[in-house]
């Protein structure tokens, strides 16, 4: 199975004649992903590496039945392309955008979510199910097909744990960027419960870092409702508190969100918290 | 971006939001002629700087006459509160409060909104409210569709108040904040306090704001009261050419593709028993030119005795990576020592490319930051 | 059963402290509905007639367990009232208050119906299952128990029409009067649905009038959905064009909404359209 | 509540919608003074009236010089155009149209929802368009928590232009105008015809608006645009003491409580061979100085032969229907004969009140109207 990408998935680009929608279009496109079109006023009709290019999501629905769409319009525009995927009936929305306003992310997430459809992101690398589906940014090749979920509120960082697993010999069933922005879709809890759901999936690494007590939400949330063994990793102990690390949701602010009170809380309900990437295999390896 | 108390006032007066009178004086002549003009015997004399807290270090300070101001004014202007020089101070009539209120609207992640938050412990830290009593905070969560309506105002208002009449006041005047925090692009709008008056008047006696970086090119008015301290400029300055950097002190500078692996080799290095000089993440490619620009950024440190350049090859391969780093070096004259790790796509044709040049080369990030603690000791020595 | 409203339900009066909303919360406590409490800010912990006032709809749920709210606020403020009552998780919205401005209307709609809700009105005389319970301002001593449901635009006519169906035996189910108003919430498809559904209702009474097409639409609608007999009738054969013939509803506009188109609907698919009041009892028992 | 085009065309260029240059006038020299203001050698005078299908009795004409706009002002000016007369003309320059479209807001009982309504048959009344081909009108619902935004304004101008030039422009007038028709609680905010000049611009070149009455109360500088007729000022007057009031012009006058009621009563007066004199519904109660008021305004019609009342007694009983109206009517002198009919709780009672007075009592609706009916041809007689 995998969680929210499959061979079921018929994708479309929003922002496909841009530079990045463009070169993304075609690496997902070569990877096996049912990329089934892309968007930009004005040049419907255009082919981009033979996807047909459309004015509009929901006229790229109606002619291509794309259920999941994945977003590279720059950041002033972001908000609109969101709200038109979930208008045009879009299940699975991916923006990979950074820079957005906050409150632009609330109110398209928010919209988002009346329509019954799922973000993921806005500032993530997107999510792959190895030898299915990839929609977004990742280096495709570093990632194996497998049963470990991977979910993470980094980029580089993520390919660092997953090339520590493949090259293990443990594969991924579904690995998933969630952003790193302060207000960012799908997070810890309903991801960990997809993957609890997943047949496929009989272990979960989870890649946090500084900022918000979303990691303090999670322990609590596998501690009662997760069966497979789960392995954490935090990056940011060395941050300053009040300093942004790169991402904008990674900072500590009024004293909360640092490292060590992440790491408590994993270690409070019972799950291994890796102390280098490379570790992560080993810990895994423990539990299964 | 933060701005100073007086700024966040007057967005507050041009948003129907009561605020007490208040002068901005940039000097101890200013302060007196404020006096003369406010018709109020005692004033309160307020430090303006991007910090809070200012008044348990003696930044806020009450004259109740024109040698008190003179001497608070003088000794006001010219402090140096956390690291910021006071050059402006705000002097306002002192108003006779019966109660004091703390009122704010903050992102919070969680419920992926705006929300309000109240508590009738005005006038002290809210993280401290939070601590001692929070159950004396109330959050109400906004639903960004339809905001803050008549009937969320009054039941967060009936939070701190009984009597109609206040309820209405205050109804209104978070109603309004919260326009102006949606208008803005806010990150934070903070009232405390916010004090009931002896006369039964709800007015806002501070004004906290912070924006969101990402949307102040919509708000050109607000993007112009941005006044960075020389840190804060040098990472402005990073941010402009792709780079996001912290400073931190110690004596490895790193250089790394991605937040997440750039933090998570500064943990490494305190790990392996180094000093993190930075934070330092060079984002997605790694063409010739932005190494340079990064590199001239550590090496601007001059307390960096090694380099550690941490990159993980995806999207770009590392045999192309490897390129643009030997490209860049020809360019770049250091006596320090660099030590590479290459991950990724192509990992070991990237680094073939850099056997038998200056660099020090690993394979994992666990051998690399080793080599790079090493590197510094044996320097050191 | 009867529908919407019946022994279950908890009834709180937004604006109980005003003439009218006292009035009809003692009426309908009266005729035995469960008023639980009423809502008037700055009147918490008054009484009407017994019945306890709290500050908000939110505060009146949590201590009354209130699912069903009717509103007898003014005009200018009944839009917050009908959004505070969706918020505060009421299921059913009762707006009796007339005058409302249709932009509000509409968005109060569409935020009740974003919570599940459901919104009858405004403009209306609210409905009553008789015996069971009564939310509105009808005068319950006309009603009777029974199995014919009712469904109308207007107030004084439905009853003109409930004291003919009464007088010749043929008592209510439930009986609604969805409004005047252009823009109202439930209407006839999906009251005929939940009369449909009804093991207590064997009989529908339909009373429309000049206006907007929804007559037309509740024709095609019992052609293809409803089982159980239909009688109708329609108001405003004499209507101009261009006037609106009191309800803010009832217009003639560009020569669309006739009486004679809606007759002519209910006609064509073989609902028989009763030519006076008294009529629809004689009509009815032709059809049972 | 309807406005005037140059009213509706101020409110457009409030919002920054484009419209083509114009000047009212009053006289035929104020739309020559307005010609030599206008710079254009061809103008275009129409008539201001609160009626659509003025161009189909002259009201819209063109003019090529001097002579031609002082022969059409002159002509238009005292025109009757549906019953209103023409007191105002709009003098605007004549625009080198390239097509025409059509673009309006409306509200949809439906949808409950504002829709937006789209067309290239612009220049045609839209029930036209409607009648002959409906596919060619593209109808967009408005969700009121997110308005227009941009991707669906975008969506709908594509339907109009293929160029994404024009496309913008059109969707940026498509926002502003549902801004205005927010903003202002429209009911109706219609371009009709929206055009694309030979020089490439989208301009609005005429614009047509009517306002929800019940929204009026907040917005003032609305409602004084209000110009009622003498018929609507009737039907305003009676409202304003808590009637609905249309004249009908037959001979039996109808009081009634409810208006689903009242039109019944009027259709039934139809179906036993009679002509209902007017629509009145006086609403809930039936306190005596109400129907006073009722009557006479009943009675200022003088076509009026018999007045039917026809009153449902629910909340308010019968018998207190019955001496409320024995009680106003030892007030009303009048020969005209009186038929009443009482229904609802305690009509027994409320009838047996009445025996014996002046009225003609009836216990049925039918029986009534039929007594209505004929005493209005024995009066006759």
């Amino acid at each position: 199975m995998s969680i929210l990408i499959d061979k079921d998935t018929r994708l479309i680009v929003q922002g496909i004649t841009g530079r990045d929608g463009g070169f993304h279009a075609s690496k997902m496109k070569t990877y096996g992903t049912n990329v089934v079109g892309g968007t930009s006023p004005g040049k419907a009709g255009e082919f981009v590496e033979d996807i047909p290019v459309f004015n509009s999501v929901k006229e790229a629905v109606k002619e291509t039945g794309a259920n999941t769409s994945i977003i590279f319009v720059p950041a002033p525009f972001a908000k609109d392309a969101m709200m038109e995927a979930a208008d045009a009936g879009i299940q699975l929305i991916v923006c990979i955008t950074e820079g957005i306003p906050t409150l632009d992310v609330i109110q398209a997430y928010h919209f988002i979510k009346s329509k019954g459809a799922n973000l993921i992101g806005p500032n993530c690398p997107g999510l792959i199910s190895p030898k299915k589906s990839l929609v977004g940014i990742m280096p495709s090749m570093i990632f194996k097909q497998g049963s470990t979920g991977v979910i993470s509120r980094s980029g580089t960082l993520t390919y660092e744990v997953v090339y520590n697993l493949t090259d293990n010999g443990m594969g991924q069933s579904t690995a998933i960027g969630v952003g790193g922005d302060p207000v960012v879709g799908l997070y810890y809890k309903e991801l960990l419960e997809m993957f609890e759901n997943d047949p496929e999936t009989d272990s979960i690494v989870l890649i946090g870092e500084i900022g918000g007590d979303a990691e303090e939400l999670a322990a609590e949330y596998i501690k009662n409702h997760i069966t497979k063994p789960v392995v954490a990793f935090i990056a940011g102990q060395q941050a300053p508190p009040g300093k942004q690390m790169g991402h904008a949701g990674a900072i500590i602010s009024s004293g909360t969100g640092t490292a060590a009170e992440k790491i408590a809380a994993f270690e409070a309900v019972g799950i291994p918290v890796a102390k280098e990437p490379s570790h992560i295999p080993l810990l895994l390896k423990e539990l299964i | 971006m933060k701005i100073h108390e007086y700024q966040a006032k007057e967005l507050f007066a041009n948003y129907g939001i009561q605020v007490d009178q208040s002068v901005l004086c940039r000097s101890v002549d200013d302060a007196v002629k404020a006096y003369s003009q406010l018709d109020s015997q005692k004033v309160i004399v307020k430090a303006q700087v991007h910090s809070g807290g200012r008044g348990k270090v003696g930044g806020v300070k009450l004259a109740n006459d024109e040698i008190e101001l003179r001497k608070h004014a003088s000794n006001i202007l010219g402090m140096n509160i956390k690291g910021y020089t006071v050059d402006r101070i705000l002097v306002g009539q002192a108003i006779n409060i019966s109660k004091e209120y703390y009122v704010s609207y903050v992102i919070d992640r969680n419920s992926k909104s705006t929300i309000l938050m109240l508590s009738k412990e005005g006038g002290m830290e809210i993280e401290e409210v939070a601590r001692i009593s929070p159950e004396k905070i109330h959050k109400f969560v906004i639903d960004p569709s339809i905001g803050v309506p008549d009937y969320l105002a009054r039941e967060a208002a009936f939070k701190l108040f009984d009597d109609l009449n206040l309820v209405r006041q205050a109804a209104t005047i978070f109603q309004k904040l919260y326009k102006l925090f949606v208008d803005t692009d806010a990150s934070l709008a903070e009232i405390n306090p916010l004090v009931l008056t002896q006369e039964g008047n709800i007015i806002a006696i501070d004004a906290k704001m912070t924006f969101d970086d990402n949307a102040l090119y919509r708000h050109p008015k607000i993007a112009v009261l941005n006044e960075p301290t020389e840190e804060e400029k040098r990472e402005q300055n990073a941010k402009s050419k792709g780079f996001s950097y912290v400073h931190l002190g110690g004596e490895i500078g790193c250089m790394v593709n991605g937040a997440g692996l750039a933090m998570t080799t500064m943990d490494m290095t305190k790990l392996y028993g180094g000093n993190p000089a930075n934070f330092l993440d060079i984002g997605g490619s790694s063409n010739p030119t932005k190494v340079i620009e990064a590199m001239k950024l550590l090496l601007s440190d001059k307390n960096v005795q090694v380099v550690l350049i941490n990159i993980f090859g995806g999207i770009t391969r590392c045999d192309d990576v490897a390129h643009g780093l030997l490209e860049a070096f020809k360019q770049i004259k250091t006596e320090i020592p660099i030590v590479i790790r290459l991950a990724g796509t192509n990992e070991k044709e990237g680094r073939a490319l850099l056997e038998g040049s200056c660099f020090h080369v690993a394979e994992t990030m666990g051998e690399a930051t080793k080599k790079a603690v090493d590197l510094t000791y044996n320097y050191q020595d």
